[in-house]
Protein backbone atom coordinates (compact mmCIF):
# COMPACT_ATOMS: atom_id res chain seq x y z
CA UNK A 1 0.00 0.00 0.00
CA UNK A 2 1.82 2.65 -1.09
CA UNK A 3 0.90 6.27 0.11
CA UNK A 4 -0.02 8.91 -1.95
CA UNK A 5 -0.68 12.98 -1.10
CA UNK A 6 -2.57 15.78 -2.74
CA UNK A 7 -2.04 19.23 -2.56
CA UNK A 8 -3.65 22.76 -3.51
CA UNK A 9 -5.95 21.84 -6.75
CA UNK A 10 -4.94 18.39 -6.54
CA UNK A 11 -6.46 18.06 -3.08
CA UNK A 12 -9.63 19.85 -3.64
CA UNK A 13 -10.16 18.48 -6.93
CA UNK A 14 -9.76 14.55 -4.79
CA UNK A 15 -11.76 15.94 -1.77
CA UNK A 16 -8.95 13.73 0.03
CA UNK A 17 -5.44 15.21 1.39
CA UNK A 18 -4.10 11.52 1.30
CA UNK A 19 -5.12 8.27 0.55
CA UNK A 20 -3.51 4.56 0.20
CA UNK A 21 -3.18 2.47 -2.50
CA UNK A 22 -2.23 -1.16 -3.89
CA UNK A 23 -0.67 -0.32 -7.46
CA UNK A 24 2.73 -1.37 -7.98
CA UNK A 25 3.96 1.10 -9.68
CA UNK A 26 3.51 4.84 -9.37
CA UNK A 27 1.67 4.99 -13.29
CA UNK A 28 -0.78 2.50 -11.32
CA UNK A 29 -0.99 3.92 -8.51
CA UNK A 30 -2.41 7.17 -9.77
CA UNK A 31 -4.75 4.69 -11.98
CA UNK A 32 -6.44 3.86 -9.09
CA UNK A 33 -6.16 7.08 -7.90
CA UNK A 34 -8.28 8.33 -11.10
CA UNK A 35 -10.72 5.88 -10.77
CA UNK A 36 -11.16 6.58 -6.84
CA UNK A 37 -11.32 10.68 -7.27
CA UNK A 38 -13.03 11.18 -10.77
CA UNK A 39 -12.41 13.00 -13.89
CA UNK A 40 -11.80 16.41 -12.03
CA UNK A 41 -8.75 14.58 -10.34
CA UNK A 42 -8.01 13.65 -13.40
CA UNK A 43 -7.92 16.60 -15.36
CA UNK A 44 -5.37 18.20 -12.52
CA UNK A 45 -3.48 15.18 -12.44
CA UNK A 46 -2.78 16.08 -16.43
CA UNK A 47 -1.04 19.18 -15.44
CA UNK A 48 0.76 18.19 -12.22
CA UNK A 49 4.27 16.78 -11.66
CA UNK A 50 4.75 13.14 -9.66
CA UNK A 51 7.44 13.27 -6.87
CA UNK A 52 8.18 10.05 -4.93
CA UNK A 53 9.78 10.61 -1.27
CA UNK A 54 10.15 14.40 -1.86
CA UNK A 55 11.92 14.07 -5.08
CA UNK A 56 10.51 14.34 -9.08
CA UNK A 57 9.72 10.80 -10.35
CA UNK A 58 8.36 8.87 -13.01
CA UNK A 59 5.61 6.65 -13.72
CA UNK A 60 7.12 3.26 -14.35
CA UNK A 61 9.25 3.47 -11.42
CA UNK A 62 8.13 0.44 -9.34
CA UNK A 63 6.85 1.46 -5.75
CA UNK A 64 6.56 0.05 -2.48
CA UNK A 65 4.40 0.37 0.99
CA UNK A 66 6.91 2.41 2.57
CA UNK A 67 7.16 5.31 -0.82
CA UNK A 68 5.25 8.51 -0.71
CA UNK A 69 4.02 9.69 -4.24
CA UNK A 70 2.68 13.35 -4.11
CA UNK A 71 0.90 15.07 -6.82
CA UNK A 72 1.84 18.68 -7.04
CA UNK A 73 -0.19 20.72 -9.44
CA UNK A 74 1.75 23.93 -11.05
CA UNK A 75 2.97 25.78 -7.93
CA UNK A 76 2.36 29.68 -6.95
CA UNK A 77 4.00 30.63 -4.24
CA UNK A 78 5.47 33.43 -3.68
CA UNK B 1 11.35 32.05 15.87
CA UNK B 2 14.72 31.78 16.59
CA UNK B 3 17.30 33.67 13.96
CA UNK B 4 19.92 30.98 12.43
CA UNK B 5 23.31 30.75 13.84
CA UNK B 6 24.77 30.07 10.78
CA UNK B 7 24.68 31.88 7.00
CA UNK B 8 21.81 30.59 6.12
CA UNK B 9 18.39 30.73 7.41
CA UNK B 10 15.25 29.35 5.74
CA UNK B 11 11.83 28.66 7.44
CA UNK B 12 8.24 28.22 6.58
CA UNK B 13 6.57 30.35 8.92
CA UNK B 14 2.22 30.25 9.90
CA UNK B 15 2.60 33.65 11.54
CA UNK B 16 3.66 37.09 10.38
CA UNK B 17 7.30 37.33 8.57
CA UNK B 18 9.80 40.38 9.39
CA UNK B 19 11.78 41.94 6.88
CA UNK B 20 13.50 43.95 9.42
CA UNK B 21 14.15 40.84 11.36
CA UNK B 22 16.14 39.71 8.48
CA UNK B 23 17.86 42.71 7.24
CA UNK B 24 19.11 42.67 10.27
CA UNK B 25 20.32 39.11 11.27
CA UNK B 26 21.86 39.61 6.95
CA UNK B 27 24.13 42.95 8.05
CA UNK B 28 27.73 41.68 8.46
CA UNK B 29 30.89 43.65 9.09
CA UNK B 30 32.43 41.54 5.48
CA UNK B 31 29.45 43.16 4.00
CA UNK B 32 28.87 46.69 2.37
CA UNK B 33 25.05 45.71 1.01
CA UNK B 34 22.16 43.93 1.42
CA UNK B 35 19.58 43.19 -0.61
CA UNK B 36 15.83 42.45 0.68
CA UNK B 37 12.99 41.72 -1.42
CA UNK B 38 9.28 41.22 0.17
CA UNK B 39 6.59 39.62 -1.81
CA UNK B 40 3.56 41.59 -0.13
CA UNK B 41 0.01 40.53 -0.84
CA UNK B 42 -1.75 43.30 -3.78
CA UNK B 43 -5.99 43.90 -4.71
CA UNK B 44 -5.03 42.71 -7.74
CA UNK B 45 -4.34 39.50 -9.64
CA UNK B 46 -4.77 38.01 -13.18
CA UNK B 47 -8.00 37.80 -12.21
CA UNK B 48 -9.25 40.08 -9.51
CA UNK B 49 -8.98 43.53 -8.16
CA UNK B 50 -10.96 42.89 -5.09
CA UNK B 51 -8.47 40.70 -3.34
CA UNK B 52 -8.56 41.13 0.86
CA UNK B 53 -6.09 37.82 1.40
CA UNK B 54 -4.09 35.08 -0.35
CA UNK B 55 -4.01 31.29 1.22
CA UNK B 56 -0.99 29.35 1.30
CA UNK B 57 -0.84 25.69 1.25
CA UNK B 58 2.73 23.19 1.08
CA UNK B 59 4.13 20.45 1.91
CA UNK B 60 6.39 21.31 4.22
CA UNK B 61 9.37 18.47 3.99
CA UNK B 62 9.50 19.29 0.00
CA UNK B 63 9.20 23.00 0.75
CA UNK B 64 11.91 23.47 2.58
CA UNK B 65 14.24 21.00 1.24
CA UNK B 66 13.76 23.07 -1.58
CA UNK B 67 14.40 26.58 0.06
CA UNK B 68 17.65 24.74 1.11
CA UNK B 69 18.58 23.95 -2.26
CA UNK B 70 17.91 27.92 -3.44
CA UNK B 71 20.09 29.16 -0.89
CA UNK B 72 22.77 26.34 -1.82
CA UNK B 73 22.71 27.04 -5.57
CA UNK B 74 22.64 30.86 -4.88
CA UNK B 75 26.10 30.04 -3.02
CA UNK B 76 27.08 28.17 -5.83
CA UNK B 77 26.27 30.61 -8.29
CA UNK B 78 28.00 33.32 -6.03
CA UNK B 79 30.34 32.56 -4.26
CA UNK B 80 31.02 35.40 -2.40
CA UNK B 81 27.78 35.71 -0.80
CA UNK B 82 27.87 36.92 3.09
CA UNK B 83 24.33 35.69 4.69
CA UNK B 84 21.14 34.58 3.20
CA UNK B 85 17.58 34.19 4.37
CA UNK B 86 14.41 33.27 2.83
CA UNK B 87 11.18 32.83 4.76
CA UNK B 88 7.73 32.01 3.38
CA UNK B 89 4.54 32.38 5.01
CA UNK B 90 1.40 29.64 5.00
CA UNK B 91 -1.93 30.14 5.52
CA UNK B 92 -4.26 32.82 5.13
CA UNK B 93 -1.73 36.31 4.33
CA UNK B 94 -3.91 39.16 4.55
CA UNK B 95 -3.64 42.45 2.45
CA UNK B 96 -0.49 44.04 1.79
CA UNK B 97 1.23 41.78 4.51
CA UNK B 98 4.26 40.02 3.42
CA UNK B 99 4.12 36.39 1.90
CA UNK B 100 7.45 35.89 1.19
CA UNK B 101 10.87 37.51 2.37
CA UNK B 102 14.51 37.46 0.88
CA UNK B 103 17.66 38.65 2.64
CA UNK B 104 21.22 38.98 0.67
CA UNK B 105 24.18 40.75 1.59
CA UNK B 106 27.56 40.58 0.09
CA UNK B 107 30.67 42.68 0.18
CA UNK B 108 29.43 44.26 -3.14
CA UNK B 109 26.20 45.17 -4.02
CA UNK B 110 25.44 43.74 -7.59
CA UNK B 111 25.91 40.21 -6.62
CA UNK B 112 23.32 40.81 -3.51
CA UNK B 113 21.13 42.39 -5.96
CA UNK B 114 21.42 39.55 -8.54
CA UNK B 115 21.19 36.87 -5.41
CA UNK B 116 18.36 37.92 -4.06
CA UNK B 117 16.33 38.10 -7.42
CA UNK B 118 17.44 34.89 -7.96
CA UNK B 119 16.35 33.62 -4.90
CA UNK B 120 12.37 34.84 -5.54
CA UNK B 121 12.64 33.55 -8.96
CA UNK B 122 14.05 30.20 -8.38
CA UNK B 123 11.01 30.11 -5.06
CA UNK B 124 8.52 31.10 -7.37
CA UNK B 125 9.63 28.75 -9.85
CA UNK B 126 10.91 25.48 -7.66
CA UNK B 127 9.33 25.32 -4.11
CA UNK B 128 5.89 23.78 -4.08
CA UNK B 129 3.12 25.88 -2.56
CA UNK B 130 -0.23 26.48 -3.83
CA UNK B 131 -2.02 30.00 -3.33
CA UNK B 132 -5.42 30.51 -3.03
CA UNK B 133 -6.88 33.83 -3.91
CA UNK B 134 -9.67 35.53 -1.54
CA UNK B 135 -12.06 38.21 -2.12
CA UNK B 136 -14.93 39.41 -0.88
CA UNK B 137 -17.54 36.55 -1.19
CA UNK B 138 -15.46 34.13 -2.76
CA UNK B 139 -12.00 32.24 -3.42
CA UNK B 140 -10.43 30.28 -6.25
CA UNK B 141 -6.76 28.73 -6.75
CA UNK B 142 -4.42 30.92 -8.45
CA UNK B 143 -4.66 31.11 -12.02
CA UNK B 144 -1.11 32.09 -12.60
CA UNK B 145 0.31 28.53 -11.45
CA UNK B 146 3.75 27.77 -12.65
CA UNK B 147 5.27 24.21 -13.66
CA UNK B 148 8.05 22.77 -11.00
CA UNK B 149 11.54 23.46 -11.98
CA UNK B 150 14.66 22.18 -10.64
CA UNK B 151 16.62 24.90 -9.09
CA UNK B 152 19.69 24.35 -11.77
CA UNK B 153 16.93 25.59 -14.41
CA UNK B 154 16.34 28.57 -13.00
CA UNK B 155 17.60 31.83 -14.99
CA UNK B 156 20.23 34.43 -13.44
CA UNK B 157 19.73 38.48 -14.32
CA UNK B 158 22.27 39.42 -16.59
CA UNK B 159 25.26 41.36 -14.94
CA UNK B 160 25.80 44.90 -15.00
CA UNK B 161 28.23 46.87 -16.48
CA UNK B 162 28.41 50.20 -15.01
CA UNK B 163 29.99 53.30 -16.33
CA UNK B 164 31.91 53.49 -12.88
CA UNK B 165 31.57 52.17 -9.56
CA UNK B 166 30.36 48.79 -10.72
CA UNK B 167 32.35 46.88 -7.98
CA UNK B 168 32.59 49.25 -4.67
CA UNK B 169 29.96 48.34 -2.16
CA UNK C 1 11.35 62.17 10.55
CA UNK C 2 8.28 62.43 9.44
CA UNK C 3 7.30 60.09 6.56
CA UNK C 4 6.49 61.19 3.13
CA UNK C 5 2.91 61.69 2.47
CA UNK C 6 3.60 61.86 -1.78
CA UNK C 7 5.04 58.43 -3.42
CA UNK C 8 8.55 60.09 -3.35
CA UNK C 9 10.45 60.09 -0.48
CA UNK C 10 14.27 61.43 0.03
CA UNK C 11 16.43 62.84 2.92
CA UNK C 12 19.80 63.44 4.27
CA UNK C 13 19.70 62.74 7.81
CA UNK C 14 22.43 62.89 10.69
CA UNK C 15 21.21 60.03 12.66
CA UNK C 16 20.24 56.57 12.65
CA UNK C 17 18.42 55.23 9.12
CA UNK C 18 15.71 52.83 9.84
CA UNK C 19 15.03 50.02 6.59
CA UNK C 20 12.30 48.71 8.43
CA UNK C 21 10.78 51.95 8.29
CA UNK C 22 11.47 52.77 4.73
CA UNK C 23 10.20 49.26 3.71
CA UNK C 24 6.89 49.74 5.50
CA UNK C 25 5.72 52.72 4.12
CA UNK C 26 6.95 51.67 0.38
CA UNK C 27 4.46 48.34 0.87
CA UNK C 28 1.50 49.13 -0.88
CA UNK C 29 -2.16 47.46 -1.78
CA UNK C 30 -1.18 47.91 -5.50
CA UNK C 31 1.94 46.67 -4.93
CA UNK C 32 3.27 42.80 -4.80
CA UNK C 33 7.36 43.56 -4.63
CA UNK C 34 9.06 45.85 -2.50
CA UNK C 35 12.92 45.71 -2.50
CA UNK C 36 14.99 47.52 -0.38
CA UNK C 37 19.01 47.91 -0.63
CA UNK C 38 20.74 49.01 2.65
CA UNK C 39 24.49 50.00 2.06
CA UNK C 40 26.44 49.58 5.43
CA UNK C 41 29.24 49.87 6.77
CA UNK C 42 32.27 47.08 6.35
CA UNK C 43 34.92 46.58 7.37
CA UNK C 44 37.24 46.64 4.20
CA UNK C 45 37.73 49.38 1.65
CA UNK C 46 40.24 49.39 -0.92
CA UNK C 47 43.25 50.31 1.11
CA UNK C 48 42.39 49.21 4.95
CA UNK C 49 40.57 46.02 6.13
CA UNK C 50 40.20 47.65 9.80
CA UNK C 51 37.52 50.16 9.14
CA UNK C 52 35.28 50.98 12.23
CA UNK C 53 33.72 53.98 10.85
CA UNK C 54 33.04 56.34 7.78
CA UNK C 55 32.21 60.13 8.12
CA UNK C 56 30.19 61.51 5.14
CA UNK C 57 30.45 64.87 4.19
CA UNK C 58 28.03 67.12 1.51
CA UNK C 59 26.20 69.81 0.19
CA UNK C 60 22.84 69.84 1.70
CA UNK C 61 21.19 71.72 -1.65
CA UNK C 62 23.19 70.19 -3.76
CA UNK C 63 22.80 66.39 -2.74
CA UNK C 64 18.57 66.69 -1.95
CA UNK C 65 18.32 68.20 -5.45
CA UNK C 66 20.25 65.17 -6.94
CA UNK C 67 18.18 62.97 -4.91
CA UNK C 68 15.11 63.82 -6.30
CA UNK C 69 16.22 63.79 -9.78
CA UNK C 70 17.60 60.02 -9.25
CA UNK C 71 13.54 59.33 -8.14
CA UNK C 72 12.37 61.31 -11.11
CA UNK C 73 14.68 59.57 -13.59
CA UNK C 74 13.58 55.80 -11.82
CA UNK C 75 9.74 56.87 -12.55
CA UNK C 76 10.81 57.61 -16.02
CA UNK C 77 12.59 54.65 -16.79
CA UNK C 78 9.90 52.56 -15.05
CA UNK C 79 6.77 54.45 -14.90
CA UNK C 80 4.86 51.64 -13.20
CA UNK C 81 7.04 52.24 -10.02
CA UNK C 82 4.82 52.58 -6.73
CA UNK C 83 6.58 54.43 -4.15
CA UNK C 84 10.03 55.25 -3.88
CA UNK C 85 12.66 55.88 -1.19
CA UNK C 86 15.84 57.33 -0.87
CA UNK C 87 17.87 58.52 2.65
CA UNK C 88 21.98 59.01 2.88
CA UNK C 89 23.29 59.19 6.20
CA UNK C 90 25.70 62.30 6.86
CA UNK C 91 28.36 62.31 9.30
CA UNK C 92 29.94 59.53 11.61
CA UNK C 93 28.11 56.31 10.49
CA UNK C 94 29.76 53.33 12.37
CA UNK C 95 30.52 49.63 11.34
CA UNK C 96 27.46 47.53 10.30
CA UNK C 97 25.48 50.71 10.77
CA UNK C 98 23.16 51.62 7.37
CA UNK C 99 25.19 54.52 5.38
CA UNK C 100 21.94 54.88 3.08
CA UNK C 101 18.60 52.52 2.35
CA UNK C 102 16.46 52.43 -1.22
CA UNK C 103 13.11 51.08 -0.40
CA UNK C 104 10.82 51.01 -4.05
CA UNK C 105 7.87 49.10 -4.33
CA UNK C 106 6.22 47.70 -7.97
CA UNK C 107 3.21 45.63 -9.06
CA UNK C 108 5.47 43.24 -10.16
CA UNK C 109 8.64 42.53 -8.66
CA UNK C 110 11.68 42.45 -12.15
CA UNK C 111 11.02 46.27 -12.29
CA UNK C 112 11.17 47.08 -8.44
CA UNK C 113 14.22 44.95 -8.63
CA UNK C 114 15.68 46.88 -11.46
CA UNK C 115 14.47 50.13 -10.26
CA UNK C 116 16.19 49.83 -6.78
CA UNK C 117 19.22 48.67 -8.45
CA UNK C 118 19.44 52.06 -10.58
CA UNK C 119 18.73 54.29 -7.63
CA UNK C 120 21.77 53.38 -5.73
CA UNK C 121 24.32 53.44 -8.96
CA UNK C 122 22.55 56.99 -9.39
CA UNK C 123 23.37 57.46 -5.82
CA UNK C 124 26.86 56.82 -6.08
CA UNK C 125 27.33 58.04 -9.73
CA UNK C 126 25.58 61.28 -9.18
CA UNK C 127 25.04 62.78 -5.48
CA UNK C 128 27.63 65.55 -4.43
CA UNK C 129 29.53 63.14 -1.55
CA UNK C 130 32.37 62.76 0.04
CA UNK C 131 32.97 59.95 2.60
CA UNK C 132 35.98 59.48 4.93
CA UNK C 133 37.26 56.06 6.21
CA UNK C 134 38.42 55.78 9.86
CA UNK C 135 40.10 53.42 11.01
CA UNK C 136 42.13 52.68 14.64
CA UNK C 137 44.38 55.69 14.76
CA UNK C 138 43.82 56.83 11.66
CA UNK C 139 41.35 58.25 8.57
CA UNK C 140 41.34 59.10 4.68
CA UNK C 141 39.27 60.27 2.07
CA UNK C 142 37.84 57.23 0.32
CA UNK C 143 40.52 56.41 -2.81
CA UNK C 144 37.37 55.59 -4.68
CA UNK C 145 35.99 58.43 -5.62
CA UNK C 146 34.01 58.95 -9.45
CA UNK C 147 33.44 61.24 -11.52
CA UNK C 148 30.21 62.64 -11.04
CA UNK C 149 27.53 61.90 -13.73
CA UNK C 150 24.30 63.30 -15.22
CA UNK C 151 21.71 61.14 -13.51
CA UNK C 152 20.24 60.48 -17.44
CA UNK C 153 24.46 59.30 -18.14
CA UNK C 154 23.48 56.17 -15.38
CA UNK C 155 23.42 53.00 -17.44
CA UNK C 156 20.30 50.31 -15.72
CA UNK C 157 20.88 47.15 -15.44
CA UNK C 158 19.93 44.34 -18.06
CA UNK C 159 16.41 43.36 -17.94
CA UNK C 160 15.22 39.47 -17.23
CA UNK C 161 14.40 37.34 -19.34
CA UNK C 162 12.76 34.28 -17.13
CA UNK C 163 11.39 30.75 -18.00
CA UNK C 164 8.18 31.70 -16.58
CA UNK C 165 6.65 33.80 -14.60
CA UNK C 166 8.53 36.56 -14.63
CA UNK C 167 5.55 38.87 -15.15
CA UNK C 168 4.00 38.02 -11.81
CA UNK C 169 4.50 39.68 -7.79
CA UNK D 1 32.44 89.08 -5.27
CA UNK D 2 32.06 85.58 -5.35
CA UNK D 3 31.61 82.85 -3.12
CA UNK D 4 33.51 79.81 -3.58
CA UNK D 5 32.42 76.54 -1.61
CA UNK D 6 34.35 73.94 -1.30
CA UNK D 7 33.57 70.24 -0.74
CA UNK D 8 35.55 66.98 0.93
CA UNK D 9 38.97 66.95 -0.40
CA UNK D 10 39.23 70.14 -1.53
CA UNK D 11 37.74 71.77 1.61
CA UNK D 12 40.44 69.86 3.32
CA UNK D 13 43.40 70.67 0.72
CA UNK D 14 42.23 74.39 1.05
CA UNK D 15 41.94 74.56 4.76
CA UNK D 16 38.67 76.39 4.14
CA UNK D 17 35.32 76.04 3.43
CA UNK D 18 34.05 78.48 1.76
CA UNK D 19 36.04 81.80 0.19
CA UNK D 20 35.02 85.19 -1.61
CA UNK D 21 36.80 85.97 -4.48
CA UNK D 22 36.99 89.11 -7.03
CA UNK D 23 37.18 87.27 -10.36
CA UNK D 24 34.70 87.76 -13.14
CA UNK D 25 34.33 84.21 -14.98
CA UNK D 26 34.87 80.76 -12.92
CA UNK D 27 38.31 80.91 -14.43
CA UNK D 28 39.42 83.81 -12.61
CA UNK D 29 37.75 83.16 -9.13
CA UNK D 30 39.55 78.89 -9.53
CA UNK D 31 42.79 80.96 -10.33
CA UNK D 32 42.81 83.49 -7.76
CA UNK D 33 41.83 80.61 -5.18
CA UNK D 34 44.68 78.58 -6.37
CA UNK D 35 46.70 81.68 -5.47
CA UNK D 36 45.50 81.55 -2.31
CA UNK D 37 45.29 78.04 -1.29
CA UNK D 38 48.16 76.81 -2.77
CA UNK D 39 49.38 73.23 -4.87
CA UNK D 40 47.72 70.74 -2.79
CA UNK D 41 44.65 72.28 -3.72
CA UNK D 42 45.34 72.97 -7.57
CA UNK D 43 46.07 69.07 -7.42
CA UNK D 44 42.41 68.34 -6.48
CA UNK D 45 41.08 70.77 -8.68
CA UNK D 46 42.45 69.09 -11.55
CA UNK D 47 39.98 66.25 -11.09
CA UNK D 48 37.20 68.17 -9.85
CA UNK D 49 33.71 69.29 -11.30
CA UNK D 50 32.71 73.02 -11.22
CA UNK D 51 29.35 73.42 -10.32
CA UNK D 52 27.54 77.40 -10.31
CA UNK D 53 24.56 77.58 -8.68
CA UNK D 54 24.20 74.41 -8.19
CA UNK D 55 24.33 73.01 -11.53
CA UNK D 56 27.38 72.06 -13.32
CA UNK D 57 29.42 74.90 -15.04
CA UNK D 58 32.36 75.31 -17.20
CA UNK D 59 35.32 77.83 -16.81
CA UNK D 60 34.12 80.87 -19.41
CA UNK D 61 30.97 81.68 -17.69
CA UNK D 62 30.78 85.21 -16.11
CA UNK D 63 29.70 85.22 -12.07
CA UNK D 64 28.68 87.44 -10.49
CA UNK D 65 28.35 89.05 -6.62
CA UNK D 66 25.24 86.49 -5.71
CA UNK D 67 26.97 83.64 -7.64
CA UNK D 68 27.88 80.50 -5.55
CA UNK D 69 31.07 78.37 -7.39
CA UNK D 70 31.81 75.05 -5.97
CA UNK D 71 34.04 72.78 -6.03
CA UNK D 72 33.23 68.65 -6.00
CA UNK D 73 35.94 66.07 -6.32
CA UNK D 74 35.44 62.83 -7.25
CA UNK D 75 32.52 61.51 -5.19
CA UNK D 76 31.86 58.78 -3.11
CA UNK D 77 28.41 58.39 -1.72
CA UNK D 78 26.30 55.32 -0.83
Amino acid sequence: MARLVLFGPAREAAGASTGEFGGLSIDEVLREAVARYGSNFADVLSISQIWMNGEPSRGSVAVGPLDEIAVLPPISGG
Amino acid sequence: MEPSPSLDWVALSPSSLSADELTTWATRASCGAVVTFCGTVRHTSHEHDDIVALEYETGEEMAMGRLREVVAEARTRWPRLGAVAIHHRTGRVELRETAVVVAVSSPHRHEAFEAAQFCIDAVKDCVPMWKRELWEGGSAWSQDGRDILNVAEVPEVASVTGVNGAHDT
